[in-house]
């Protein structure tokens, strides 16, 4: 190493910063707990809700279209299959191969926002939304259901998009060679990421979709 | 007879301060001393102690029966404040934006709170719009008014006397303004007040005054006049002047 | 120089390498996923009562481990990420627990 | 400790300041990744809001002067409490230590370059920037400054025409800061250890920041997404709280203390670590009990969680939990006793040199242990039906945050100045302005407690005549603190103009960052250092170690 002065700043660092593969997995892994209790907090609402009203619960529910929910579960456990499929394909050295099964994933995920969207579509048309002329007919429980649901779909559907963006600016690092079978933590840093939204959403659909 | 609330309240606080003052002074005594003892000057070589492990577990079980102490009992002062009396006279209390409202079990509505010396009155205490706090800081307790749900503690009035009711949770513009007086009669008169005249015109408006002062009463400076008056006269013009209402 | 040669973790911070890749083992991971949705969809059609939602969480819980064991390469990982794990998912429970020792007197 | 290599330093290395940038003048800060310049912008941004708050404080102190309207209206004081409330919390004291003193210290004490994520480093110092300004910009806005409350309790945030949701947004963004923060700490601390840093030989100061950053982590988020309803709420009226709905207002009290019981932690762990830096470098001796200081750094990160219902013992949650809630309260007071205790026990036998950091450690247990021994009556479960939302609980937090963080904080910057600057302040000067803010803040804030008592709710533009000689008191003792700090300011801004030269080690510390030139060169060491023995061992003591087991 070198104390030369008359190298600027960053390029200093630049030499000194030791990829460190285990260390921004652990920071990865950090942000996930963040996602966590910021879902928790709204995790909590919802028991607390279900607690205090469980007939409106079951009645919102079943406004709630199960096969399409079920369809999303499906396509959003696939999409996280991909995703691992592509890390596979990226350290065996595949990139081609790895590419494809991302955009696999891309695919899927595009696929349940448009299945929510209309899932949403359909809800406003009926009056279901806050304020909404059928909602405020509905009981408090059933009011308190629909809150929760805008909310927490809702966010998990921004994270759904925030993942898509981090995937596809890995797949661009993979074109250009930049991650590669040696170097594939950002690949995997966001197939954490995508698999977390797909554990919510995992917990999400027997909540909203599957009370009887 | 039951422990007053009060003065419950007013032995645990105390309890709970004594104790305090006492650490506090032995750690602060200790640490000046030491200050003093070991100073560079006096203490030139410093000695190398790392650590005991026996003088961390006494410090550690001493504070541990300490806080059990105090927790135990003001538990129990807690519990005789949340066991209401069976025979307890309820008042309905309502919080609005920003003044207080009392109904008595005859529907009779009023904005004084009146109240017979030497009885257990159970309040139930509810809001029409914010959070607010019904606290009657004489009686040493205080429950906050939360919309849609209802709040309950209880007092005994053991002496006749203007006291007031604040209100103790941020409610907005009028907050600090949002006193209500608390007159305590001999029983009889209290009869009187509450089967012979008709109910306060003055019921709960429901307008929401979320951004005007106008109209509001300023009921800090009742309380403070109110305060102020002996409080047997006190009693008799509040009655006289509602038998001239009539 | 290598600031990282000398901490705790390090020797074993490079396990995803170590551990070898293959595809079959997450394709039947993804069986198993589909199958216990499927589960919980029929387990929902059938009248449970009360025992609908503990059953209904169950299987989520174990798609999830699942999806964190396999997927997510916990299983092949190092114990510090475990521990973390286990950090996050205590405070949530007490947390929750501790708001219904509110709830559960309160309605 | 660090093989010896101060020497060596000084001649050949320029120091972080002029080294030479690809950016030039401002940009070069701008841009910077260098974990020292972060730490001195965001010092410098923090006294900026940390002098407006404080203003604003003392602004209502003066309004409390007299009974009535003495220098605004109830509308300007009840933003003013809010705003004083939200930028000291959001703005000052939950980032202050970490982000200030933690950034700069944190990499050189454990003997390392940088953090683990330098760019996310000054990402988080840009969230900061972007929530202060926004919390400022929310004061030009439509509907007028913010009347809350800092804690923002619905129905009245829903329900209040003010700039509510922008303020709510600010305070959302500098969450976010503070997660990354926590994140880049922890994952530093696992990850860049210089050979034989093991965790029980890293500082007592690392250790508080790591419990700190785990809470920053796990409590963080559970705010964000209470702060994002009330937008919501606001918004749109998704009622989820919204009692005429069906929704229930305690449960966003709830959700608001998970999060801010934790944060009242995070707010003081650093301070705590701080202290046991100085007592042990003025002491000249090693700390007493270090395992137990540092394991109690993690219990009260662990049980912190456990205790949030304390702050609602009066909004009518059930008797049960308000049981369970006061015994853990109780609790969590243990582990900061133990470490009050082992403080006081390493002055034992040492050899103490009283200078201006150590006179701020001193005044700080003593007035955090009135701070903490207080909580207890808020804790206890009757008494606290009395006291609560009352100038008692303002009383407690102030001697708290202030007496505890705050004065810590200056204890920091004058421990640190010599290192952080490279020059040395007037040690006389420093001396009598922290003597002033010691009468000046007991002047202030002790006649509250007496409010408190006597029943004075807090939040109140106006009071009862019963009350004003302690307002009046209390008023006088803020002036006397501002006094105590502008004096504290001056002497500060002077050192840094003209003060001495300091020396690499002027206090004869132990840790890693004494071994550095002052101000330290752009990668700490020149050689990464190893360590063979604990942090407070001083080098006189390990001599005579040495000659003894001869
Ligand atoms: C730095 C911030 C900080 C810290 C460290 C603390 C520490 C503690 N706090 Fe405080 N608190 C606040 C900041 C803080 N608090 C704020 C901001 C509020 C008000 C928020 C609002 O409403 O706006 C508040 C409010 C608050 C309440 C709610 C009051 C109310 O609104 O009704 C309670 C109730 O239990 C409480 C308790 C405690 C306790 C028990 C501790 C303990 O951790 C203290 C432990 C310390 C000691 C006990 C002293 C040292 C120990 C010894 C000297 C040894 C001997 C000890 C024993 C024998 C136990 N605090
Ligand atoms: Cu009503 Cu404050
Ligand atoms: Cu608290």
């Amino acid at each position: 190493m070198s104390n030369n002065v008359n190298t600027a700043v960053e390029e200093v660092q630049e030499i000194h910063m030791h990829r460190d593969d285990f260390g921004s997995k652990m920071g990865m892994w950090l942000f996930l707990f963040t996602e966590v209790l910021l879902f928790g907090g709204l995790f909590i609402l919802y028991a607390a809700y279900r607690y205090i009203y469980p007939e409106a619960f079951v009645v919102a529910s079943g406004e709630l279209d199960v096969f399409m929910g079920g369809i999303n579960t499906v396509i959003l456990l696939t999409s996280s299959l991909t995703v691992v499929l592509g890390i596979v394909a990226l350290q065996k050295g595949n990139k081609k191969l790895c590419l494809s099964f991302l955009w696999i994933t891309v695919f899927c995920g595009i696929v349940f926002l448009v299945n929510k969207y209309f899932e949403w579509g359909a809800k406003f048309h009926h009056g279901i939304y806050p304020k909404g002329p059928a909602l405020q007919d509905m009981s408090e429980g059933e009011v308190m259901y629909f809150g929760l649901y805008y909310v927490m779909t809702g966010l998990h559907g921004l994270h759904i998009i925030v993942g898509l963006a981090f995937i596809g600016f890995v797949m661009w690092q993979i074109k250009r060679n930049i991650l590669t079978a040696d170097n594939f933590q950002r690949l995997e840093n966001a197939g954490l990421y995508w698999h977390l939204v797909d554990i919510i959403w995992i917990f999400l659909f027997p909540l909203f979709y599957l009370i009887h | 007879m039951r422990p007053d609330i009060a003065t419950q309240v007013d032995q645990t606080f105390w309890m709970i301060t004594g104790t305090s003052i006492v650490l506090l002074l032995i750690i602060t005594a200790a640490m000046l001393y030491f200050l003093f003892k070991y100073s560079k000057k006096r203490h030139p070589v410093p000695e190398n102690i790392e650590g005991n492990t026996s003088i961390e577990i006494v410090w550690t079980v001493i504070p541990v029966i300490i806080v059990l102490v105090m927790f135990f009992i003001s538990w129990a002062g807690f519990k005789n404040m949340r066991d209401v009396p069976k025979d307890a006279m309820v008042v309905k209390v309502m919080g609005q934006m920003w003044k207080w409202s009392f109904e008595y079990d005859n529907k009779k509505k009023s904005d004084t709170l009146y109240l017979p010396v030497n009885r257990d009155v159970k309040f139930e205490i509810g809001s029409i719009d914010v959070n607010h706090s019904f606290y009657l800081p004489q009686f040493r307790v205080k429950e906050d008014a939360i919309p849609g749900r209802t709040n309950y503690y209880w007092i005994r009035t053991n002496e006749e006397g203007n006291f007031y009711a604040a209100c103790a949770e941020y409610c907005g513009l009028n907050h600090w303004n949002m006193y209500a007086q608390m007159v305590v009669m001999p029983e009889d008169k209290f009869a009187v007040w509450k089967n012979y005249f008709p109910p306060d015109t003055t019921a709960v408006a429901k307008t929401d005054t979320l951004k005007t002062t106008a109209g509001a009463k300023d009921t800090l400076k009742t309380v403070k006049d109110s305060l102020k008056v002996p409080a047997v006269t006190k009693d008799t013009t509040a009655i006289k002047k509602d038998t001239i209402k009539k | 120089m290598d600031t990282n040669n000398h901490h705790d973790e390090h020797n074993d911070g490079h396990i995803a390498e170590a551990h070898h890749p293959s595809y079959g083992v997450n394709i039947l991971v993804w069986i198993g996923l589909l199958s216990l949705t499927a589960v919980t969809v029929a387990v929902a059609g059938i009248n449970l009562g009360s025992l609908a939602l503990t059953v209904a969480l169950i299987i989520a819980t174990v798609k999830s481990l699942f999806v964190v064991n396999f997927f997510m390469h916990v299983k092949f990982d190092n114990k510090v990420v475990k521990i973390f794990i286990g950090v996050c998912m205590l405070i949530f429970v007490i947390v929750l627990i501790l708001t219904f020792f509110d709830l559960t007197f309160r309605f | 400790m660090a093989n010896g290599t101060i020497a060596a330093h000084g001649t050949a290395e320029v120091d972080f300041y002029h080294v030479k940038s690809k950016h030039k003048g401002l940009l070069a800060w701008l841009l910077t990744t260098d974990h020292k310049r972060i730490g001195i912008m965001y010092l410098s941004c923090m006294t900026v809001f940390f002098l407006t708050a404080m203003t604003f404080g003392v602004l209502m102190r003066l309004e409390m002067l007299t009974p009535g309207m003495t220098i605004m209206t109830a509308q300007t004081y009840n933003s003013l409490f809010t705003l004083h409330g939200v930028i000291m919390i959001f703005l000052f004291i939950i980032p202050g230590i970490p982000a200030v003193f933690g950034n700069f210290f944190l990499p050189i004490q454990i003997g390392a370059m940088d953090v683990q994520f330098p760019r996310l480093n000054l990402l988080s110092w840009y969230l900061y920037i972007i929530g202060g300004g926004l919390a400022i910009f929310s004061l030009f806005g439509g509907g007028g400054w913010v009347d809350t409350g800092w804690t923002f309790y619905v129905p009245y945030s829903v329900r209040t025409t003010t700039n509510v949701s922008l303020s709510v947004f600010a305070a959302f963004v500098l969450g976010f800061s503070s997660i990354l923060t926590g994140l880049n700490f922890i994952t530093t601390i696992h990850r860049l250890r210089c050979p034989g840093m093991t965790f029980f030989r890293m500082p007592l100061f690392i250790w508080s920041i790591y419990a700190t950053s785990w809470i920053q982590v796990l409590a963080t988020p559970v705010i964000g997404i209470t702060l994002v309803l009330i937008i919501l709420e606001r918004a749109f009226g998704i009622g989820v709280f919204d009692p005429t709905l069906g929704g229930d207002p305690i449960l966003y009290q709830h959700l608001f203390w998970i999060y801010s019981h934790p944060a009242v932690y995070i707010m003081i762990l650093p301070a705590m670590g701080v202290v046991s830096e100085i007592i042990p470098t003025f002491a000249r001796k090693p700390i007493f009990g270090y395992v137990p200081i540092a394991i109690s750094s993690l219990a009260i990160a662990l049980v912190g969680y456990l205790v949030w219902g304390h702050h609602m013992f009066s909004s009518g949650i059930s008797d049960t939990s308000r049981v369970i809630f006061s015994l853990l309260t109780f609790i969590v007071a243990l582990p900061s006793g133990i470490k009050v205790f082992n403080w006081v026990a390493t002055l034992y036998k040492g050899s103490i040199v009283m200078s201006a950091p150590m006179l701020y450690a001193m005044l700080f247990i003593f007035i955090f242990s009135i701070g903490g021994l207080t909580g207890l009556v808020l804790g206890a479960l009757n008494t606290d039906l009395h006291v609560t939302d009352t100038y008692y609980v303002v009383a407690h937090f102030h001697y708290v945050m202030f007496g505890g963080m705050g004065i810590i904080f200056f204890a920091s910057v004058h421990y640190w100045f010599p290192k952080m600057f490279g020059k040395m302040y007037n040690e006389k000067m420093a001396k009598v302005a922290a003597i002033i803010i010691g009468v000046g803040f007991n002047v202030l804030y002790f006649p509250m407690f007496i409010m408190g008592y006597m029943g004075m709710p807090r939040r109140y533009y106006d009071y009862l005549p019963e009350f004003q000689i302690y307002h009046l008191i209390s008023t006088v003792g803020s002036w006397i603190l501002v006094s105590g700090i502008l004096i504290m300011i001056a002497n500060l801004l002077s050192g840094l103009r003209n003060g001495s030269k300091a020396s690499s080690n002027p206090w004869e510390g132990t840790t890693l960052e004494w071994t550095v030139p002052s101000p330290p060169p752009l990668l700490n060491f020149d050689k990464i250092p190893t360590v063979d023995h604990g942090p407070y061992e001083h080098p006189e003591i390990a001599r005579r170690k040495e000659e003894e087991s001869k």
